[in-house]
């Protein structure tokens, strides 16, 4: 039961740092390698805004998520559209945005560690015990876990029921045909992509408040993200929210009940034999060879 | 095609480097090894990846798995035999994973590769840590550097000669079939999976050789080390760069951008990161596709004579 | 008569959807037979079927006798079976030459160096395309495509030559060389499955036709007396506008699926 | 706040050297402190990639400090009394070991620089160590913890080991755990986890047999991988062991993490002793001011004045407090350096061989080495009234008697 527990709130924030990326990768189709460093920033940001103003990172979230919408939606205008336009012909995007977002990786690490150096950063924000079921949880993890399902679900129901969800998927699944039926192919996929980088900034902001980072740690946050999204299936927020509670259910089994050192293999073992069953992901539709 | 002069040119210049340790200094010639490391690596990773598309991140994997081959050996065992059983060991490994993976396409395939190499480096880890209770382990070889040179000249000819003998041969064809068009290779009576493969075992057993010879340079051995996934990611970029279609195409992306690493991290110690991030985005933009283009295009003249 | 390719209640689904049913039909050694029916009647798949693309969710296929329906497609190819596709494919970044060599270099008794060379322009002389040998393969027309895709799967020395649509969106011209063409090839004696919309082509080629519709075989004989039978008319022939409507329509169905 | 000023500070500085970087190129390094005579001293770190935390708080500020304060004094002192201003060549070695391997090959053969400092880490120290006795440096391996060390100084004449190995901390841990027990302070059961890197589990190694020596009973013992965040389900069973101690030899983001997630699951051992990072100045902001009697490696005497000082400096003059073991202990490595070359000049083997019999005077107070290693150390430390004081070797001037139990987080 403890385990579960432990399980389910870790699980839920690797389902938040991954939503982000199902949307860059699944709608706009930027493999973005430096994902995890807007996720580190984003937590830069709420430890400056908090430790220089005291702001609430409750609060900051108002401030760096529209601020990372913005970045975002101006890094897609500047490095991705001329790849966009240019792959049209050759479909090489997927190389393109790898090794532009590689560039982009260390351009955002490189400043971050002359901004704040390679020392660990960490505060404490409702580092408070909660009592769920008998059990003790930190509050902001509790946070994490709460906004982790409040925004897979909610994305989830938007892009299963809406207008604009039909958009989205239009653009994800069949890129040239949604051009066909009149929609604006490219700037559903800023959009989308801008959302991306807000999702990263909202995971960022909520992980600060419990995990220590350095400049060098986003590194992490791309892999796991990466692999949830792999798990759930390519631009599935469902997928994702539910390979993130999968994996965190796993990590604290085998911690519990097997050997803490083989978490991680854990990881990437269920992460492995999934792919190999289903080579899709969990609840991808593509049809893959 | 290839002529005697173009044979005579290969071996002046492999003559040539062969006695380059004569005249360098040990600075000149560390950096001549981590140079033909990437070589080496490019090479043998373009060996699979440039015909097939197949991003491979599992470099370090092998490479990894090479170098830990010497740790765990180098005690009692002669240096070739050591590299002999790596090289086996990673054809076994790449064998038992290629059945695996290789039926995964796209952006599977390269996730997946990344987590196994991660997975390898976390089983390792464990099994040094609970069975044989140790973790570091220590390299003392009478190795000289000019040895290590030597050797790793040695690998990256033999990966340049087996590229180019995969080349001229039917594998290599097959797999720039199934690199243009997977249906029309499987129905020209390819074996899609056997090909596949037997590049990938090659590829991978040529990389483990490389991390097993490399390996003494650093007596101390952890897997923090030797899985550290920028080989990885370096090996890919150099590659693609330089364009990973042709036979020397890595080396023109090794070349430039492993001296460019080595004077920024020189001269810009503090702001590495950064000019290296923009100079990156700079090349994809301003070099489309990398030097690969220009060859493509260098190709076609070619073809039309 | 001994059969040369037999299908014995050969089916095939796609997840809940039947798209082959309970097929059977031969076929003899240096036989021509066209294979009809509206799109979406399972005629691909059956060809699929055939060369391995797809595997048979039950029932026989056997060629010289052996069962190939457990094979993949390139052991098929080593039985000496080819194909071209609906959809024309050519290896973009080689040389009409070297995509003709690929062919000549995988099949059963494999040709290879200088020796294929010679090969791959006479099958090219064949298609004529002898004097574009050395273009890249993305740089051909429509036409010259297919000609190309032809010498490649003739490349293979096929016993069984499996052509796709292979005639079809060619001008008056093109399609009467291209029916010249096929002739040509069936007098050397390689048996030929034709998947074709085009009557007059299928009624200057094939003295026998099968064709199909939703998935089952509703007429299987001598092209004169198929092509007037009422069943095949009510499925398929129903007045050329309705017939276009109905290709379009399962035309869609076919790229939903 | 001064944070904030650094903060803009470092802005303007990088604004301003990437301009000058980018118009001058690579002559800026040299060009900028060269002059007639100096004294060239280069060395490796990692600046970016896994290891760049740790050479960050440790190694690089006390490189930058010793030169500023040396260079401020004048330069480097001869024995002739005339003294020669430093000149630093600095490279990045991205955490890679054939980066540093081929740095150190380029300080020593392309730069000729005349003394060579380590890099951070077991691992790198290592790597370089033949290179340094091939080339004739010394080598004053200070962040490698290694129980090899004297086979080490063996092998390499010039190599001297400064931080200890294993079994020196695990000893010494053993040793307090044992004394508590011994006065029905805590029971005889311990549970404890360790990393799974060389580190960690030379720790753990020493630390079995220890613990046995003394009695203890080892209920709960784990290694996690590297990398681990969530260290809940670990305390969990931690906590159900009934061990009165609790053991973490664990690197700074688990000792973050273990810190938060005790507090939070009301982990309360009486004992609890954490890996690297306990001593490092953003401690006490990571356990809310609630760090008293947590217990760790190294540790200082705060009530020396030299150590206080050299605080101060460090704070001064790189922006940061430095951390309760091995920064002292580097700046005193270098010190020793410096008073070994006013001894005997620029010769390196004269340097080799006055710090291997020499004794110095140092912010650690007069240090002698011991078959080229220093012995002279704090094993284990503990936070006590605001600050990591040093509790063990508890013979020695300057310990304090440690705190146990250990006061609970909630307090």
């Amino acid at each position: 039961m403890t385990s579960l527990m432990i399980g389910l709130v870790l699980g839920g924030t690797y389902a938040l740092a991954a939503l982000g990326l199902t949307m860059q990768y699944g709608v706009a189709r930027i493999m973005n390698l430096a994902y995890g460093e807007f996720v580190i920033s984003a937590a830069f940001a709420t430890f400056v805004l908090f430790s220089s103003i005291n702001l609430n990172p409750l609060l900051a979230m108002f401030i760096v998520a529209p601020a990372a919408f913005s970045i975002s939606y101006f890094v897609y205008a500047i490095l991705m559209a001329p790849l966009v336009k240019r792959s049209k012909k050759k479909g090489n995007l997927e190389n393109d945005s790898i090794l532009i977002t590689f560039g982009l990786l260390f351009l955002v690490q490189g400043i971050l560690l002359v901004l704040f150096g390679a020392d660990f950063a960490s505060y404490n924000y409702l580092n408070i015990p909660v009592n769920v079921f008998g059990i003790t949880i930190a509050a902001n993890r509790l946070i994490a876990f709460g906004l982790a399902m409040i925004l897979g679900l909610s994305l989830y129901c938007l892009v299963a029921y809406s207008q604009w969800g039909i958009t989205l998927r239009a653009v994800a699944t069949k890129p040239e045909n949604a051009r066909l039926v009149g929609i604006n192919v490219d700037r559903v996929a800023q959009i989308a992509f801008a959302i991306g980088g807000m999702l990263a900034a909202l995971a960022g902001v909520v992980i600060s408040m419990f995990q220590t980072f350095t400049a060098t740690s986003g590194v992490v946050f791309t892999m796991k993200a990466l692999i949830v999204v792999i798990m759930g299936g390519v631009g599935n927020f469902m997928g994702a929210l539910i390979s993130g509670l999968i994996l965190g259910l796993a990590e604290a089994t085998v911690s519990t009940y097997v050997d803490p050192g083989l978490t991680l293999a854990s990881t990437y073992l269920i992460f492995l034999v999934l792919l190999l069953w289903r080579p899709q992901g969990l609840f991808g539709k593509g049809v893959v060879k | 095609m290839i002529t005697g002069a173009k044979v005579s040119v290969a071996i002046i210049a492999f003559g040539l480097l062969a006695l380059l340790p004569f005249f360098l200094e040990a600075y000149g010639l560390g950096l001549m090894i981590g140079m033909l490391s990437y070589v080496a690596l490019a090479t043998a990773w373009s060996m699979f990846s440039g015909p097939t598309h197949y991003i491979s991140l599992a470099t370090v994997a092998f490479y990894g798995v090479g170098a830990y081959t010497v740790a765990v050996l180098n005690e009692g065992i002669s240096f070739p035999v050591i590299l002999l059983i790596a090289v086996l060991i990673g054809l076994v490994l790449s064998l038992a994973v290629g059945v695996a993976t290789l039926r995964l396409a796209g952006v599977y395939f390269v996730i997946f590769s990344f987590g196994l190499a991660e997975l390898v480096r976390q089983l390792i880890t464990w099994y040094e840590v609970n069975v044989t209770g140790t973790l570091g382990r220590y390299i003392f070889l009478p190795l000289e550097p000019q040895d290590i040179y030597w050797l790793l000249l040695g690998a990256a000819t033999l990966t340049l000669i087996i590229g180019w003998l995969v080349r001229r041969s039917r594998i290599g064809l097959a797999l720039r079939v199934i690199g243009d068009d997977e249906v029309i290779a499987a129905h020209i009576g390819i074996n899609l999976t056997r090909t596949k493969l037997l590049l990938f075992a090659l590829s991978a057993s040529l990389i483990t050789l490389v991390g097993a010879i490399q390996a003494p340079r650093w007596v101390y051995i952890e897997p923090s080390i030797v899985f550290n996934p920028t080989v990885s990611f370096l090996t890919v970029i150099m590659a693609l760069l330089g364009g990973p279609h042709r036979l020397f195409g890595p080396l023109f992306g090794v070349v430039p951008l492993f001296l460019l690493f080595e004077w920024l991290s020189a001269n810009f110690p503090n702001h590495y990161s950064i000019i290296l991030g923009a100079l990156f985005i700079a090349i994809v933009f301003v070099l489309p596709n990398g030097v690969l283009e220009f060859l493509d295009r260098f190709r076609l003249r070619r073809a039309k004579t | 008569m001994t059969s040369f390719l037999e299908l014995e209640n050969v089916a095939k689904k796609f997840g809940g959807l039947t798209a082959v049913r309970d097929v059977s039909f031969t076929l003899s050694k240096g036989e021509i037979v066209g294979l009809l029916g509206p799109n979406g009647s399972g005629k691909t798949t059956l060809l699929n079927m055939i060369s391995g693309a797809n595997k048979v969710t039950s029932g026989k296929i056997s060629l010289n006798g052996v069962s190939i329906d457990s094979l993949r497609p390139d052991q098929i190819v080593n039985k000496g079976v080819s194909r071209t596709f609906q959809l024309v494919r050519i290896l973009p970044s080689m040389t009409v030459e070297e995509n003709v060599i690929c062919g000549l270099a995988f099949r059963k008794m494999p040709v290879w160096g200088a020796k294929a060379a010679i090969i791959a322009r006479e099958k090219l002389e064949i298609v004529g395309l002898k004097d574009k040998a050395s273009l890249p393969g993305h740089s051909l027309n429509y036409i010259d495509s297919k000609r190309l895709e032809l010498a490649r799967a003739l490349a293979a020395d096929p016993e069984l030559l499996l052509l796709d649509e292979w005639l079809s969106g060619l001008t008056p011209e093109e399609l009467e060389a291209g029916i010249e063409l096929i002739r040509s090839i069936e007098t050397t004696g390689i048996s030929i499955l034709i998947v074709e919309h085009i009557m007059s082509a299928i009624r200057a080629l094939c003295p026998r036709c099968v064709v199909m519709n939703s998935g089952e075989i509703i007429a299987d004989g001598s092209t004169g007396t198929v092509l007037q039978d009422d069943a095949v008319s009510a499925a398929y022939l129903g007045g050329a506008p309705c017939c276009m409507l109905t290709i379009s329509l399962c035309s869609m169905t076919y790229i939903l699926l | 706040m001064n944070d904030k000023r650094h903060l803009l500070k470092k802005l303007a500085r990088l604004a301003m050297t990437s301009a000058v970087a980018l118009t001058f190129s690579g002559v800026v390094s040299t060009a900028v402190l060269a002059s007639e005579k100096s004294v060239k001293i280069g060395y490796a770190v990692s600046k970016t990639g896994q290891n760049s935390a740790g050479a960050g708080i440790t190694t690089a500020p006390n490189y930058v400090l010793w030169v500023e304060d040396i260079n401020a004094a004048g330069g480097l002192q001869l024995p002739d009394g005339s003294r020669l201003p430093i000149e630093i060549i600095e490279y990045d070695d991205r955490s890679s070991s054939e980066e540093v391997v081929r740095a150190i090959e380029r300080l020593a053969t392309q730069d000729k620089v005349d003394f060579i400092l380590p890099p951070w880490g077991t691992g790198f120290n290592l790597a370089i160590a033949p290179l340094m006795d091939r080339f004739g440096y010394p080598q004053l391996a200070v962040t490698a913890v290694t129980d090899k060390a004297p086979e080490f100084a063996e092998r390499w004449k010039k190599s001297f080991w400064v931080l200890g190995g294993g079994g020196d901390y695990s000893e010494s841990l053993a040793d307090v755990l044992a004394e508590a027990n011994k006065s029905g302070k805590i029971n005889n059961k311990i549970a404890v986890i360790s990393v799974a890197d060389g580190f960690g589990i030379d720790l753990i190694k020493s630390a079995r047999p220890a613990f046995k020596k003394h009695g203890f009973d080892v209920v709960y013992d784990k290694t996690y991988p590297l990398g681990t965040s969530d260290f809940n389900a670990m305390i969990a069973e931690a906590k159900a062991s009934g061990a009165d101690s609790f053991v973490a030899f664990s690197y700074p983001p688990g000792t973050f993490a273990l810190t938060k997630q005790s507090q939070i699951a009301s982990f309360n051992p009486k004992v609890l002793y954490l890996g690297v990072g306990v001593g490092f100045p953003v401690y006490p902001k990571i356990a809310e001011g609630k760090m008293e009697g947590v217990m760790s490696l190294g540790g200082v005497d705060v009530n020396s004045a030299a150590f206080t000082d050299y605080a101060k400096r460090h704070m001064e003059v790189t922006g940061n407090p430095p951390d309760y073991w091995a920064s002292s202990v580097t700046y005193a490595s270098l010190q020793m350096l410096q008073q070994a070359i006013e001894r005997v000049g620029l010769n390196r083997d004269a340097v080799s061989k006055e710090l291997s019999s020499g004794e110095f005077d140092t912010i650690l107070g007069k240090v002698k080495l011991e078959d080229n290693q220093l012995r002279k150390l704090w094993w284990t430390g503990q936070w006590k009234n605001g600050n990591f004081v040093a509790v063990a070797p508890a013979t020695r001037e300057g310990a304090v008697s440690p705190v146990i139990p250990k006061p609970a987080w909630q307090e």
